[in-house]
């Protein structure tokens, strides 16, 4: 069987149900951008806040009741687990209820789902983090990760981008990060504004200026897919192996658990055997499917 | 073709007394027509004439088991927040009367799905409670394909009982413990003659051959994984699909799901229901949709049976029941999409 | 006829006058016949004229890009004005191949009268004002009126009054209204309240396929009421009441576009009467209006246009 | 067991904001007296309300449905209400067709200035939709899949 066994991702269903939310309490709001909040949140159940525990690059189905549910990527690292972090973009139904949700209010959790980036296999690597939008939010959960076992790692570049510098998510990570002497903080926008004086320009063609070397290096990209197409032949152009690029991809998704159907990337579905892929996991389906 | 020797029999004027007995165990359902749309459904307590027309259903058994919708919980805030109920499940025994070798073989394939790695609770507890009792098909349609998918109309590997009409019996064989446990139980059954049973075996033979629709399926899945960007030729395959559901609603095989939320003065319900990857908004994302053409939607329908239900789970999700050739609106044929797979190097 | 179809198929594919040609060929399955899209002239010897092309081919209009040659029943190019006057299809973008339609056939009403089913019949020939069918060697012949669908025998337009070839001679309906009508009717005599039983029950079985939607060309909306999400109209879930209010606001958004091709009903799996929702609209329209779909190019789609005086006894 | 007498209908009303709303307003002001189990809905125009919105309501529990707009001749967009017309007219027969009473649907021409008219169409439908009674059309559970296959 080609497709991974998941079994031991078992935790944490409440009931023995896999369908059946945990119930979590909004703590605190950020807006982030116009369109984008990250939510803060915990756990109403004491066990649960005590014993939850998840990967960087897990993702979970996240219900407001009576409107849906959506999934959202962990924002937040598992080395840092004061709090648990969300972030979305204003975009349908479940996000804009989402937005208009205050703090105390209660929501639904299922997961952590999905598979993580493979510490073990970055450990000792340079990492070369490319990131668009709202897509910071799942590499924001490694980057974390990382920076808090520094040791562990080589270079850190962290190339970000948005459309203009009011679409910037996490602003405050992007200022401790720039001034972090072990990170390469390379910030850039679309189109500037008259405050803007940092880099202008897209985010595939930044990298290509900056051009990261390759030895030994993982780069892992994360952004609208049309910035993720566009980002690959630029890391393959600068000596990039498929083996060497990671990505998290979205998808629509509803159950979380491989069963709904919707998310699949040829035999592999996004949710069950992802989010996290190598290039050359999907290479072959990414130009018609994704 | 798996056979089973030393069966009983039943006469089919007696399939009633054999149903009533059944019924004080189990709820028992059988082929209905609920205006013409044949289905199974609960059994009446006296009503055999399905025996005349039944070929098969409409509406796959599948529906036992995954239902076109179903409450998976409801919620109700009070002053402690939500409060989230499951409903009970009815842990009632039910038998299934007359499904066909397509079907049962179908529901194995579902299985699959349900227990992998995650177990959907919903699934697998309808699944507990339910005896099959299968029908070998002497009359398949034209539109069936079964015996290209490794099985044949009389194929017992997933029922609890097989049935064989040789006339005016049923021949009846105990397959899983649990239904050798229920033939040994029934009262009224006798033993079946060695004619009969080489009567049987004959009309098993004869029934393979009434199936006239194939396809290779010998190397398939690569045949499409090597065609896979072929855009010309599955937008040509596609042309005439209408993007509607029958196809894959009504696939005894086919799973997909959507999920959503209803709240009723503050009665809130999530429910499921079947959804299909032939709709446009099954992926479609709020910045696109990897798969808003046509073309792409019917590629993956097809490739997803024949590809890459094979690369995870070892089969090929469709059994050649036909259905989809027979319901469908403009005669799109899985069959002849698969034959006409331009060959690749 | 079909071999003179084929040749103005040809032509009009060699000429580069179209690029596609859409018809209908034979089927996968005995008494069928399937759409058939292409580009190539190689294909148009396939294309078949016969009493089983039940598909509304003017369906596809919307959705090919490029000048399309299309064979078209009566009702089937009635869509096609109709898509016209929407401004959904240019008529110089249209090359369309008139059929003179006869009737066509309905094979479960040729079940229902056999009692086999399609594939248990040997053979099916319409002989004038007759149909022979055999099966197991024995031949029946039944009045025609018997076998065609309810809304051939309704039909007020058998041969295209727009078209640009015409295949044959005009020819005149088989009709016979009372059978055409026979299940309105019957729900018309009933009280509002049995007949909203009857409604509820029959919607009861619906499964959200949507095929009934998918095979009407008057449903061309690129984003379908029941998909919008904010506000949500209705559940996607198939119970009885959202998949009412889907039939019936279906209905009222095509009303003025549906010409009573009958293909939602057939299309339908589960056997829900949907004509007698559609043709009940088709009268209100033709009543209150004295507008029926797809007859003039040139006149203005119904609900884009008013008199100053009419309808308004029921406002206060 | 309630009275029937007690029983007020609810009904929902979609009043064109440049005549029927004001028409509405001005019952208010003017203290002309009309059942208070209306909720209103302001709309840009009669022509705005979808056949979509009437069922919803119904689907919602409403009783009735009123849809008000300005007189022929005199809409705000000139042919508005026209279209409107034309709407409600099929949506009015063919939900009869279906089995609705005829009384859940209503329809009028208020202007800004007929406050009286506004209150006499309002007390009418409530007389009607009193005698019809409440509107149950969505009540029964009918789930044939639910109850008939899984049992």
């Amino acid at each position: 069987m080609a497709i991974t066994d998941i079994s031991h991702r078992k935790r944490f269903l409440a009931q023995g149900n896999v369908y059946l939310p945990h119930i979590a309490v909004i703590e605190k709001i950020i807006e982030e951008t116009p369109g984008v909040r990250a939510l803060h949140f915990n756990f109403k159940d004491e066990k649960l806040r005590e014993e939850f525990t998840f990967e960087s690059g897990q993702f979970g189905e996240f219900s407001v009741f009576g409107v849906g549910e959506a999934p959202f990527c962990i924002s937040s690292s598992p080395t840092r687990r004061d709090r648990l972090e969300f972030a979305v973009q204003r975009a349908g139904k479940v996000t804009n209820a989402l937005h208009r949700l205050g703090v105390g209010a209660e929501i639904g959790f299922r997961g952590p789902y999905g598979n993580s980036f493979p510490l073990d296999q970055l450990q000792d690597k340079n990492l070369v983090f490319v990131g668009g939008g709202i897509g910071l939010a799942p590499l924001r959960s490694l980057i974390w990760n990382v920076i808090d076992n520094r040791d562990k790692y080589g270079n850190i570049d962290i190339i970000y981008g948005a459309r203009s510098p009011a679409d910037l998510c996490f602003g405050y990570d992007l200022d401790t990060w720039d001034k972090d002497k072990g990170v390469n903080m390379i910030t850039t926008v679309d189109r500037g504004d008259e405050g803007w004086t940092g880099r202008v320009g897209l985010v595939p063609h930044v990298l290509e200026q900056v051009a990261p070397a390759t030895d030994n290096a993982v780069a892992i990209v994360c952004g609208p897919p049309i910035m993720i197409r566009f980002t690959f032949p630029v890391l393959a152009k600068l000596g990039f192996t498929p083996e060497q690029m990671l990505t998290t991809l979205e998808k629509r998704m509803k159950c979380g658990i491989g069963k709904c159907g919707r998310c699949n990337i040829g035999n592999l579905y996004v949710c069950r055997d992802g989010p996290v892929f190598t290039y050359a996991q999907i290479r072959g389906f990414v130009s018609s499917e994704y | 073709m798996r056979l089973i020797n030393n069966s009983k029999k039943v006469n089919k004027r007696k399939i009633g007394k054999l149903l009533s007995q059944w019924s004080e165990e189990f709820t028992v359902f059988v082929p209905s027509k609920e205006n013409g749309v044949v289905m199974m459904a609960r059994w009446d307590g006296t009503d055999t004439s399905f025996l005349d027309w039944y070929r098969n259903t409409v509406l796959p058994p599948k529906a036992h088991f995954l239902p076109p919708m179903e409450e998976m919980f409801r919620f109700q805030k009070d002053k402690g927040g939500y409060q989230l109920e499951q409903p009970a499940s009815d842990g009632q025994k039910q038998l299934i009367f007359a499904i066909h070798s397509c079907d049962a073989n179908a529901l194995a394939i579902l299985d699959m799905t349900f227990k992998d790695a995650y177990e959907d609770p919903y699934y697998l507890s309808r699944r507990k409670n339910k005896l099959l009792v299968g029908l070998g098909c002497t009359n398949p349609y034209d539109s069936c394909f079964c015996t290209s998918l490794g099985s044949d109309p009389f194929d017992a590997a997933n029922v609890d009982l097989m049935l064989t009409d040789i006339g005016d019996e049923f021949l009846i064989e105990g397959v899983t413990d649990a239904g050798k446990q229920l033939v040994a139980q029934t009262s009224g059954l006798e033993e079946a003659t060695e004619a009969e049973d080489a009567r049987a075996k004959e009309v098993k033979e004869a029934s393979y051959h009434k199936v006239t629709r194939r396809i290779d399926t010998g190397d398939i899945g690569s045949k499409l994984l090597s065609c896979f960007e072929d855009e010309d030729y599955w937008e040509k395959v596609a042309a005439k699909c209408i993007s509607c559901g029958i196809c894959t609603l009504l696939c005894p095989t086919c799973y997909c799901f959507d999920i959503s939320d209803e709240l009723v003065k503050q009665q809130g319900t999530r429910f499921r229901c079947w959804d299909s990857c032939a709709f446009p908004i099954y992926t479609k994302m709020p910045m696109e949709n990897p798969r808003e053409e046509k073309w792409r939607r019917v590629r993956q329908k097809v490739c997803h049976k024949y590809e890459f239900y094979p690369m995870n789970f070892g089969i090929i999700a469709c059994t050649g029941c036909g259905r989809c050739i027979r319901l469908c609106p403009v005669n799109w044929d899985i069959t002849q999409a698969l034959n006409s797979l331009p060959a690749k190097i | 006829m079909e071999q003179r179809l084929r040749d103005e198929a040809k032509a009009l594919l060699e000429q580069g006058q179209v690029d596609y040609i859409v018809g209908f060929e034979p089927g996968s399955l005995k008494f069928t016949t399937t759409p058939l899209i292409t580009r190539d002239k190689n294909d148009v010897d396939r294309l078949v004229i016969n009493p089983f092309m039940v598909n509304n081919l003017a369906n596809f209009l919307t959705e090919l890009k490029g000048r399309v040659g299309i064979v078209a029943k009566g009702c089937d190019s009635r869509s096609i004005v109709s898509l016209i006057q929407d401004n959904k299809v240019a008529r110089e973008d249209v090359v369309i191949l008139g059929i003179p339609c006869p009737g066509i056939i309905d094979l479960s009403k040729v079940e229902g009268l056999i009692g086999k089913d399609r594939d248990e019949l040997d053979d099916i020939i319409r002989e004038g004002d007759k149909v022979v069918i055999t099966a197991d060697g024995k031949t029946g012949e039944f009045p025609i009126t018997e076998v065609l669908y309810d809304n051939c025998l309704g039909c007020e337009l058998p041969t295209p009054q727009e078209y640009d070839i015409l295949l044959g001679e005009p020819t005149s309906p088989v009709t016979d209204n009372s059978a055409s009508q026979a299940k309105i009717e019957q729900l018309k005599g009933m009280s509002p309240q049995p007949r909203w039983e009857f409604w509820s029950n029959e919607l009861s079985r619906c499964i959200r396929c949507y095929a009934c939607r998918n095979v009407c060309p008057a449903c061309f909306c690129q984003r379908c009421f029941v998909e919008e999400t904010e506000p949500q109209w209705l559940m996607p879930v198939p119970r009885w009441q959202d998949n009412l209010m889907f039939q019936v606001i279906r209905n009222i958004h095509v009303a003025g576009r549906c010409t009573d091709c009958g293909e939602c009903e057939r299309a339908c799996p589960v056997n829900i009467p949907l004509r007698s929702l559609t043709k009940e609209m088709y009268d209100i329209v033709s009543e209150l209006f004295h507008f029926k779909a797809g007859m003039d190019k040139d006149a203005a789609p119904l609900m884009t246009h008013y008199e100053q005086e009419e309808a308004e006894d029921f406002i206060r | 067991m309630r009275q029937e007498s007690e029983w007020k209908p609810r009904l929902l009303g979609f009043l064109c904001k440049w005549c029927s709303y004001a028409g509405a307003d001005l019952a208010g002001t003017s203290r002309k007296k009309y059942p208070a189990n209306i909720r209103i809905i302001k709309v840009p125009c009669s022509g705005r309300v979808d056949s979509l919105f009437i069922l919803k309501a119904l689907r919602l529990g409403f009783d009735g449905v009123l849809v008000s707009g300005c007189h022929p001749g005199e809409c705000h967009y000139q042919t508005g209400n026209y279209r409107a017309r034309r709407r409600m007219a099929i949506t009015k027969k063919f939900l009869e067709y279906m089995g609705v009473e005829p009384e859940r649907i209503q329809a009028s021409w208020v202007s800004a200035s007929e406050g009286g008219k506004f209150a006499e169409v309002v007390t009418e439908v409530t007389n009607e939709l009193k005698e019809v009674g409440p509107n149950r059309l969505f009540d029964e559970e009918r789930d044939i899949y639910g109850t008939k296959i899984t049992g």
